[in-house]
């Protein structure tokens, strides 16, 4: 009986840390499936025989391609090659029609963040996969988080929803804090401008 | 005389007089219909944007940061009472401290409100907290009045914890005295972030560099209004209070405070002010003679635009500050009610025009030399915000005033004198 | 260290060199940087103390009645100030900075509360917030630069040197495996699309740059120089007038004589 | 704000500015925590009744804690700095030992008796040494009458009650009335609501420990004086007797005259705020 | 356990508690200020490879050679060409942001009908084709001594010629140009010589100029601005204009009595307009004695000089009377005027009878100038119909009964004729770069259907093209790059056709020869008659209008054109210019008559009157008000209508030549 209040004060304590920690991320992002599934793993593997760069190009002006254009798939799917489901639903839902895929990007930066890849790769030398994981490697896409309020994907706030850490290769999301660090640590311009627009 | 018809009797300490139920809400009324419209006016800032303020690129500042500079100076009667009371040792402004803290918690959060209305974005306010420029007087601003604002609402608690219904409480009552027990720490950090935030405001102007009707060389980071605004502040806060004492005696009809009270107020007001006065002439003599004229401004220049001529100067220094220091130090003159208030008002008023002087003046002054004067008129949506902080202070007060002891002189000063030397009062028994 | 060196491009101190004589007044620098920088159309009720036109040409006359009148234009933008740069202090939470590899004074909009006291400190009104939404009419934000993110309401921009371009400059560089940009690359907007090639830009401390040598020349000053701002925008006129009240430090009000 | 943020430099003026606004977060929150803490340790050790009756004192007027001593002219006019508790007080003994008072027993005044074998509280509450060592507790006359037939809440037997801290309770018309405890010491025994008196207690001292309370002639002077008060609280109500010298009380003060402010009457009589 | 309300705050106190050890709090926090940088209504920038496009601009006569930056098939700025001498990298700010256009506030969509119904204005859409019916219906029924007119504001393109043959097939058929301002010097001089001219600005090295907007959108900006280090500039105007601002040396003169200053000059340098003294001149303009014969001693010593009288875009031309003196004065100095292009066809409205034009098809393409309505409207039947083939619902739109879109700049394939200040005849291609709304029909493919004779724009460009192919002359130059090929060099017209329509000009060679050096005695003195006839004719006031109203506007800003809703930079967000419905007057005429700056005011003319905004500008002539055409405040984009007449319809037209001086009434509002 007397003991009640602190029983309850720390019931409320216990199911809100539950809330917080397993409830609340999941809560906070929305799911979204790619409007196909695309396995890097067959196209970059013996059959295909396609590298990284057939795809994602660095244009002379140094901006960067990104996810190509349909063409670019239509090239050797005009035509139904292995007749999988999804090669069905990439030439009948765009293929045919001449509509662009509506892919979600797992690393898009909001509209106001210049990101070169120019500079990061030419000049940086970074791996691809430095930033984007082994994505080369994979067979599914998986799906597309969104960050219900801020709209971000969670691939920029990273996966752990505490981000605490304490070494620095341990930051796996794509922040602001990220990019400085890293900036700071090579010593090249952290200017705000550097990387706003 | 509590009469049938005060409901809320309960809530009211026992011998403090307070008027009827239906009278205090009647009071009420008028407050709270102010709020509500002053809400819809910041609440139309809020959604629609600034765009419903009449402030422009030129006068990025308008009526809220001249108000919230003036209503936080007058605040500063706050702390400066706590100062001297649990600092200095001034027993006697016990008499007036809980107005005082309900004064300054009234005037910070009125002001944090405000300011919350009348940035851009205030969802971001707290980057100020985890970027910090710490040349930024403004950084200073919101560190203080953030930390000033707790220190307020803290040192509010034990006044309101006191509330007849509230002390029933055990765990209010005992919190209510421990905290009071450690009332001089607070007060003391309360002080420390009040001088701070007052001069950092004055620093506010001070600083720009690029305004030189404002700029003013000083000492360290801080220019010399750094200092003038902590000075003036303190020097006008204990007239503040006075000022406000005076008030709500006579709106409420009870004696709050002894005249001692108001004497030792008036006192250490005039004595300050008289001090502020002189550093405020040598300032501007300097402003004039070698601060302005080295950055390209001939002083002259600034009061060539009308309205804002030299009278703003002299009224400024001698009408609002010259004036009300001599009436102040002048005890025959102190001791008597309407020279003090008078006073108080006049150096009140000072304080207005002076924070009047440093934002709306400052930005109408073009400093291009192709550039014009302009001028600027706030709109119904700016006015409303502002009375909605008006109305906000004067419901808290009123509450506070109601069910809380602000001055705990008013019970012995209002006892009841007899109307007949032999009242009528019991039956003669049989 | 050697790595510091080869990670980062050399610095640059970039100005303008403003021609008031070449100067007509078109506003074709005002439209193009509103273009470049996607600034919106102005709302209904916005005015000249509302809009937002990082480039300002300013009108100011001689004084003089008709018909001895003569009206000169002087185009303003932040003048990229260079020490006790005025803005830069005063903000809060480090929005706004001095970028020691270009000069540029950077506005970080994204990181603004919209407090404007950047604004109250800026001498030259090079300063604008946005006191509405961006809006642009239906169908026109497909035309915005995809170089320059849009600002929202309550914040404050300015002037950057057209920062998107040089982003652009950077990129190609990089592409090539430069470091350094080519200078021909980077033009901002408004020098670009001056028809009378009245504004120069450039490195003012690249001493072969067209603009440091302008800016060296006797007819050349600069806006309330005793403010000690040290501005990276020069102005060049030979007109005794103009440059008597242009270069004046104290308010003269002249407009419309 | 954290040295791990990319916006924080170790530059002196960050370092002193953030160092300054973390010792102030520091202080404030320590001391507000220091608070909270010492008053849930209160809380355990029961001192709400002891801080009560301070913080009700503190806000008294002046002329409410005049000194006992005041009341019966022995010294000039005198507030009392120990919440009327006088076995702190330095003064008081050497007033007993001057024993100026005489030993006058008077045991009417207004028309209502006060027995001389009890001594008194100035809340009204009295106290009786028995034979057996406990000591009785009741209401004074005066008191009675002001209660009228109010509903009195008694402590559980086996409780604990502290001078000044609150004994029992009466439930009025015009809300509760908390009757202060003349004694330390633990409830035996409660009296009836009627009863002559209310509560049986075993003091704690072993003894009744009488420093503190009324007794003798100083009773006349304090009921006359607490009859100047009443009268003074009740004035504004005019009721339609009239109490002249010599006069007495009405057995049920409420009942008679029902229009009085009777919360203010009883807050003045009772000593509560 | 009792669960009670204490409970509950218990537990609600000990969740506040926890929160704050979750991320909860903090990453709402952060998460609530993130999406203050990126809510939903700030709109999503464009993304996708940035390429240039080329085309040529068409907003104007000036025929500046264009470079896109463009994301996919979106422009998302336009600049100047550097690298070509036509517009040298310049471009106007109506340009910069000609891309805005197809997505103003004020396009046309869909045809549709407009019919006033009892006072009340009725709007019905219809497709084209109901369009085209009900304009038939009304051809069929025209009434005797009514006609139909096409009304051409771009004369001298492919276009105009499709037009006049078309006007040919049509129900009493005539094609009119509306009146002209730029190029009116030398196209008069054209008319009295015979001889095609055009001038050679870069070999100029005296300019004379009567009220054009010679530094302020005049002729191609580029090159004008190219070739002003190198001429001295005497600008003669009632005001100071941008112009005589940045002119060498500014002759004010009495609003209307520029004649009066050129036949002083064409008397002292040919002694044909006799009694014209310096003295006589400064009587009757203004002008000072010495200022007249320090300018004959220039004309006289200069070695190319240029007299140009081409007007203000909002102030109208010259008088054919006065503009047969100013093509004199050509003629009687060394002039850079030289033989060369193709001749200028107009056909001035002017000429046409009153209340005779039945049917009245306006073209979408714009003069650049704002020809108040009041100059067409008096040349209206009652009832006329009249049909705007404008992109816009602004401009004739506003007056037009149908309204049948085109296709907005760069929607569509179009042409860009010979540029009024270029030295020699030019054609460019204007390649669509953004793919066309539905609901826009070309407006010569939309008359030559009424006309019954089908017509593609397209394969007519192509045959120009082929045209120009066949004769083997002039040069082509490539905007990419700036790179000149001599048309010779291409092997077939698809080649040179592609080649166009990737952004490059065709331009016909300098020739090396003089203009006719010597006017004849008689060509003189029919100048000097016309023009003191005019003179004598003017000048009359009306005592209870006794101000001088002069109109101004920038090219491409009034009238039937459109500016993108960005030039709110210029005329709302800035006081770089006045908006339509201003009116500057001198600080002197403000005084008497109790205007303040900023005031509003009532313009009275003989045609109605106008509210407008004061502006009291110390350039302005005492006595005269500047007021300003166009653009009008609502058709810049956001701000709503303001619903009364602009200063444009109360300008009164004047016999044949239009509205250049009124007499006016101001008055406070």
């Amino acid at each position: 009986m007397k003991h009640s209040g602190k029983i309850s004060f720390f019931a409320g304590f216990a199911v809100m840390l539950a809330v917080g920690w397993a409830g609340f991320p999941r809560l906070l992002y929305r799911g979204t499936p790619q409007p196909l599934s695309f396995s890097h793993k067959v196209h970059t593997g013996e059959k295909a025989g396609m590298k990284c760069e057939d795809c994602h190009v660095l244009r002379a002006s140094g901006s960067f391609g990104g996810v190509p254009a349909l063409e670019s798939c239509a090239g050797c799917h005009a035509a139904p090659m292995t007749g999988t489901a999804p090669e069905k639903r990439l030439i009948d839902n765009y293929v045919t029609p001449n509509r662009e895929i509506p892919w979600l990007i797992y690393s898009r930066q909001p509209d106001n963040v210049y990101f070169s890849h120019a500079n990061h790769i030419r000049l940086a030398k970074l791996a691809c996969k430095q930033c984007h994981g082994d994505h080369g490697d994979t067979d599914t896409l998986r799906p597309y988080q969104e960050d219900r309020v801020s709209g971000y994907s969670k691939d920029i706030w990273g996966s752990s929803i505490s981000r605490i850490s304490f070494g620095r290769g341990r930051r796996d999301g794509m922040r602001m804090d990220d990019c400085v660090s890293c900036h700071r640590e090579h010593k090249v311009s952290d200017s705000c401008l550097a990387c706003h627009k | 005389m509590a009469s049938q018809s005060t409901f809320d009797r309960h809530l009211i300490i026992r011998g403090l007089e307070r008027c009827s139920t239906p009278r205090f809400l009647l009071w009420l009324l008028p407050w709270v219909l102010l709020l509500a419209f002053g809400l819809y006016g910041a609440g139309l800032c809020l959604v629609r944007g600034l765009n419903q303020t009449n402030m422009d690129n030129r006068f990025a500042f308008g009526l809220w940061i001249f108000l919230d500079l003036t209503v936080i100076a007058l605040g500063a009667g706050a702390f400066f009472t706590g100062f001297l009371l649990y600092i200095l040792k001034k027993k006697e402004l016990k008499a007036v401290i809980n107005s005082a803290v309900v004064i300054g918690l009234v005037c910070y959060s009125g002001a944090v409100a405000v300011l919350a209305v009348d940035v851009g974005q205030p969802l971001r306010a707290w980057f100020t907290f985890w970027h910090p420029n710490t040349h930024s007087m403004l950084a200073e601003v919101t560190f203080c009045i953030t930390c000033y604002l707790t220190v307020l609402v803290i040192e509010y608690l034990p006044v309101i914890l006191r509330n007849r219904k509230l002390r029933q409480i055990p765990s209010f009552l005992l919190f209510e005295h421990e905290l009071h027990k450690l009332m001089y720490v607070f007060a003391g950090v309360g002080t420390f972030l009040s001088f701070f935030h007052q001069g950092s405001l004055g620093g506010l102007y001070g600083v720009l560099h690029g305004r030189p009707f404002a700029y003013r060389a000083g000492f360290a980071l801080w220019p010399s209004t750094f200092f003038l605004f902590i000075l003036s502040a303190a020097a006008v806060g204990p007239s503040f209070i006075a000022l406000s004492t005076w008030v709500v005696s006579k709106i409420s009809r009870k004696r709050l405070a002894r005249p001692e009270v108001y004497d030792l107020l008036g006192k250490v007001s005039g004595r300050l002010l008289i001090l502020y006065v002189l550093a405020k002439t040598v300032d501007t003599v300097i402003w004039i003679n070698a601060t302005s004229p080295d950055r390209g401004f001939p002083a002259a220049m600034f009061y060539s635009w009308k309205p804002f001529g030299t009278w703003l100067l002299f009224a400024e220094i001698a009408l609002f500050g010259l004036l009300p220091a001599l009436i102040l130090l002048d005890g025959k003159r102190r001791r008597r009610m309407p020279w003090l208030i008078s006073a108080a008002a006049l150096a009140s008023a000072g304080i207005a025009l002076n924070r009047f002087v440093m934002t709306i003046q400052t930005l109408a002054l073009p400093t291009l030399p192709f550039d014009r004067f302009l001028t600027y008129f706030p709109s119904w949506q700016e006015t409303a915000t502002f009375l909605a902080v008006v109305a906000f202070g004067v419901l808290v007060y009123s509450f506070s005033f109601r069910y809380a002891v602000l001055f705990p002189q008013e019970k012995e000063l209002n006892v009841a004198q007899p109307s007949q030397p032999e009242p009528e009062l019991v039956a003669v028994g049989d | 260290m050697s790595t510091t060196t080869a990670k980062n491009a050399k610095n640059a101190r970039y100005g303008m060199v403003i021609d008031l004589d070449r100067c007509n007044g078109c506003g074709a620098c005002m439209v193009a940087c509103a273009v470049e920088n996607n600034v919106p159309p102005a709302q209904a009720k916005a005015t000249a103390r509302t809009g937002i036109t990082w480039m300002r040409v300013e009108n100011v006359a001689n004084g003089a009645s008709f018909p001895e009148h003569r009206t000169a234009f002087i185009p303003i933008m932040c003048q990229q100030c260079g020490e006790e740069t005025p803005c830069v202090s005063v903000c809060p939470q480090q929005a706004v900075e001095v970028d020691p590899k270009t000069g540029i004074v950077d506005q970080m909009p994204q990181r603004c509360l919209g407090c404007r006291y950047c604004m109250a400190a800026c001498p030259y009104h090079a300063r604008y917030f946005n006191w509405w939404d961006p809006e642009w009419p239906a169908g026109m934000e497909k035309a915005l630069n995809p170089e320059v993110a849009p600002r929202m309401r309550g914040v404050v921009e300015k002037c950057n040197f057209c920062h998107g371009r040089y982003h652009a400059a950077k990129a190609k560089a990089a592409a090539a495996g430069r470091r350094d940009i080519d200078p021909a690359d980077y033009q901002p907007a408004c020098v670009e699309a001056c028809p009378t090639r009245a504004i120069v830009f450039g490195d003012l401390d690249d001493r072969s740059s067209q603009a440091a040598q302008l800016a060296k020349s006797p007819d050349a000053f600069r806006l309330l120089p005793k403010l000690g701002t040290e501005p990276k925008i020069y102005y060049l006129t030979r007109r005794p007038w103009v440059r008597e009240i242009a270069s004046a430090s104290s308010p003269a009000e002249v407009r419309r004589g | 704000m954290f040295p791990n943020d990319y916006a924080f430099h170790w530059s002196p003026l960050h370092v002193l500015f953030l160092g300054i606004f973390f010792t102030v977060l520091i202080v404030v929150g320590s001391h507000f925590a220091v608070a909270l803490w010492r008053a849930s340790r209160g809380l355990r050790q029961n001192r709400y009744d002891a801080i009560r009756w301070h913080a009700d004192f503190e806000d008294f007027p002046p002329e409410l804690r005049a000194c006992r001593h005041a009341l019966t002219g022995e010294c000039a006019d005198r507030k009392c700095p120990n919440a009327f508790d006088c076995r702190q007080c330095r003064l008081h003994p050497m007033f007993i030992a001057k024993g100026l008072l005489p030993a006058e027993c008077m045991e009417e005044v207004g028309g209502m008796i006060f027995p001389a074998d009890r001594y008194y509280h100035r809340g009204h509450a009295w106290a009786r040494a028995e034979a057996d060592g406990t000591v009785t507790v009741g209401l004074d006359e005066l008191a009675r009458r002001l209660v009228g037939d109010a509903p009195a809440q008694l402590p559980e037997p086996g409780t604990t009650i502290q001078v000044n801290g609150s004994a029992w309770q009466y439930q009025t018309g015009s809300g509760s009335v908390r009757i202060l405890s003349p004694v330390d010491g633990e409830v035996l025994a409660t009296g009836g609501a009627s009863g002559e008196w209310m509560l049986k207690v075993r003091p704690s001292a072993g003894s009744l420990d009488t420093r503190h309370l009324l007794r003798g002639a100083e009773v006349k002077a304090w009921i006359t004086r607490e009859l100047e008060r009443l009268q003074l609280a009740l004035a504004p109500e005019p009721t339609g007797a009239t109490l002249a010298d010599g006069g007495v009380l009405v057995e049920d003060l409420p009942r008679a005259n029902p229009s009085a402010d009777w919360d203010r009457v009883y807050g003045e009589i009772f000593l509560e705020v | 356990m009792n669960f009670g309300r204490r409970t509950l705050l218990q537990f609600a106190g000990g969740s506040a508690a926890g929160a704050l050890f979750t991320p909860i709090p903090w990453r709402l926090l952060w998460d609530s200020a993130v999406w203050t940088q990126n809510w939903s209504w700030i709109p999503k920038l464009p993304r996708g490879e940035v390429t240039e496009k080329f085309s040529t601009c068409t907003l104007c006569p000036a025929a500046c050679p264009v470079k896109a930056r463009c994301v996919g098939n979106q422009p998302v700025s336009l600049t100047g060409v550097a690298a070509t001498a036509e517009s040298n990298g310049a471009l106007c700010p109506v340009g910069l942001a000609g891309h805005h256009l197809p997505y103003h506030p004020k396009r046309a969509v869909l045809p549709f009908r407009r019919r006033s119904v009892n006072g009340k204005v009725a709007v019905s859409p219809l497709s084209a084709d109901e369009a085209a019916a009900a304009i038939a219906e009304r051809l069929n029924a025209l009434p005797a001594g009514q006609s139909t007119v096409i009304l051409d504001e771009r004369p001298g393109r492919v276009t105009s010629r499709i037009y006049q043959t078309l006007a040919a097939k049509l129900p009493r058929g005539e094609y009119v140009t509306s009146p002209q301002t730029e190029g009116g010097t030398l196209a008069k001089l054209e008319s009295l010589t015979g001889t095609p001219a055009a001038m050679n600005m870069a070999g100029a090295d005296l300019v004379v100029s009567f009220g054009t907007p010679l530094l302020d959108g005049w002729g191609t900006p580029g090159r004008v601005f190219a070739a002003r280090d190198r001429f001295r500039l005497i600008q003669v105007e009632p005001l100071l204009s941008r112009t005589a601002a940045a002119a060498d040396l500014w002759i004010p003169v009495y609003p209307g009595t520029e004649a009066a200053l050129a036949l002083g000059l064409l008397n002292l340098l040919t002694g044909a307009a006799s009694g014209w003294t310096p003295e006589k001149v400064q009587s009757v303009s203004g002008v000072p004695a010495e200022s007249v014969a320090r300018i004959a001693a220039e004309l006289k010593a200069a070695k190319a000089a240029l007299v140009i009288a081409d007007g203000d875009p909002g102030g109208g031309a010259f008088s054919p009377d006065e503009q047969s003196l100013f093509a004199a004065l050509n003629l009687a100095v060394d002039s850079a005027v030289h033989p060369c292009g193709v001749p200028r066809v107009t056909r001035p409205i002017e000429a046409l009878p009153d209340a005779s034009i039945g049917v009245l098809l306006c073209d979408a393409a714009s003069s650049g100038a704002g020809t108040p309505w009041r100059v067409i409207a008096r040349k209206l039947a009652p009832a006329a119909m009249v049909v705007s083939l404008s992109p816009f619902l602004e401009g004739y739109g506003r007056h037009a009964e149908l309204i049948v879109p085109a296709p907005a700049y760069l929607e569509s394939l179009q042409e860009v004729p010979t540029a009024p200040d270029a030295p020699a005849a030019g054609f460019a291609l204007a390649p669509p770069l953004i793919p066309a709304r539905p609901g826009a029909t070309e407006p010569a493919e939309f008359i030559a259907r009424l006309a019954g004779e089908p017509v593609t724009l397209s394969v007519e460009l192509k045959k120009h093209v082929e045209a120009l192919h066949a004769t083997g002359k002039g040069e082509v130059v490539r905007y990419a790059g700036g790179e000149v090929t001599p048309v010779k060099d291409f092997k077939t017209s698809d080649e040179l056709w592609n080649a166009l329509n990737q952004g490059a000009c065709w331009r016909q060679g300098l020739p090396a020869g003089m203009y006719a050096s010597k006017p004849s005695a008689r060509l003189l003195q029919a100048a000097v008659q016309s023009a003191e006839r005019r003179l004598a004719a003017g000048g009359q006031t009306d005592p209870a209008r006794p101000l001088m109203l002069i109109t101004t506007a920038w090219r491409a800003t009034a009238g039937n054109a459109q500016v993108s809703p960005l030039l709110t930079k210029l005329y709302q967000e800035s006081e770089l210019r006045e908006p339509g419905n201003s009116a500057a007057i001198h600080p002197d005429t403000s005084q008497k008559l109790n205007l303040k700056h900023g005031g509003q005011a009532i313009l009275t003319t003989a045609c109605g009157s106008c509210p407008v905004a004061i502006v009291v500008d110390a350039g302005v002539m005492p006595g005269v008000v500047s007021a300003v055409i166009g653009p009008t405040v609502d058709s810049i984009g956001a701000a709503p209508r303001n619903g009364g007449s602009t200063i444009g319809d109360i300008c009164a037209p004047d016999g044949d030549a239009p509205w250049r001086v009124t007499s006016a009434q101001l008055r406070r509002a």
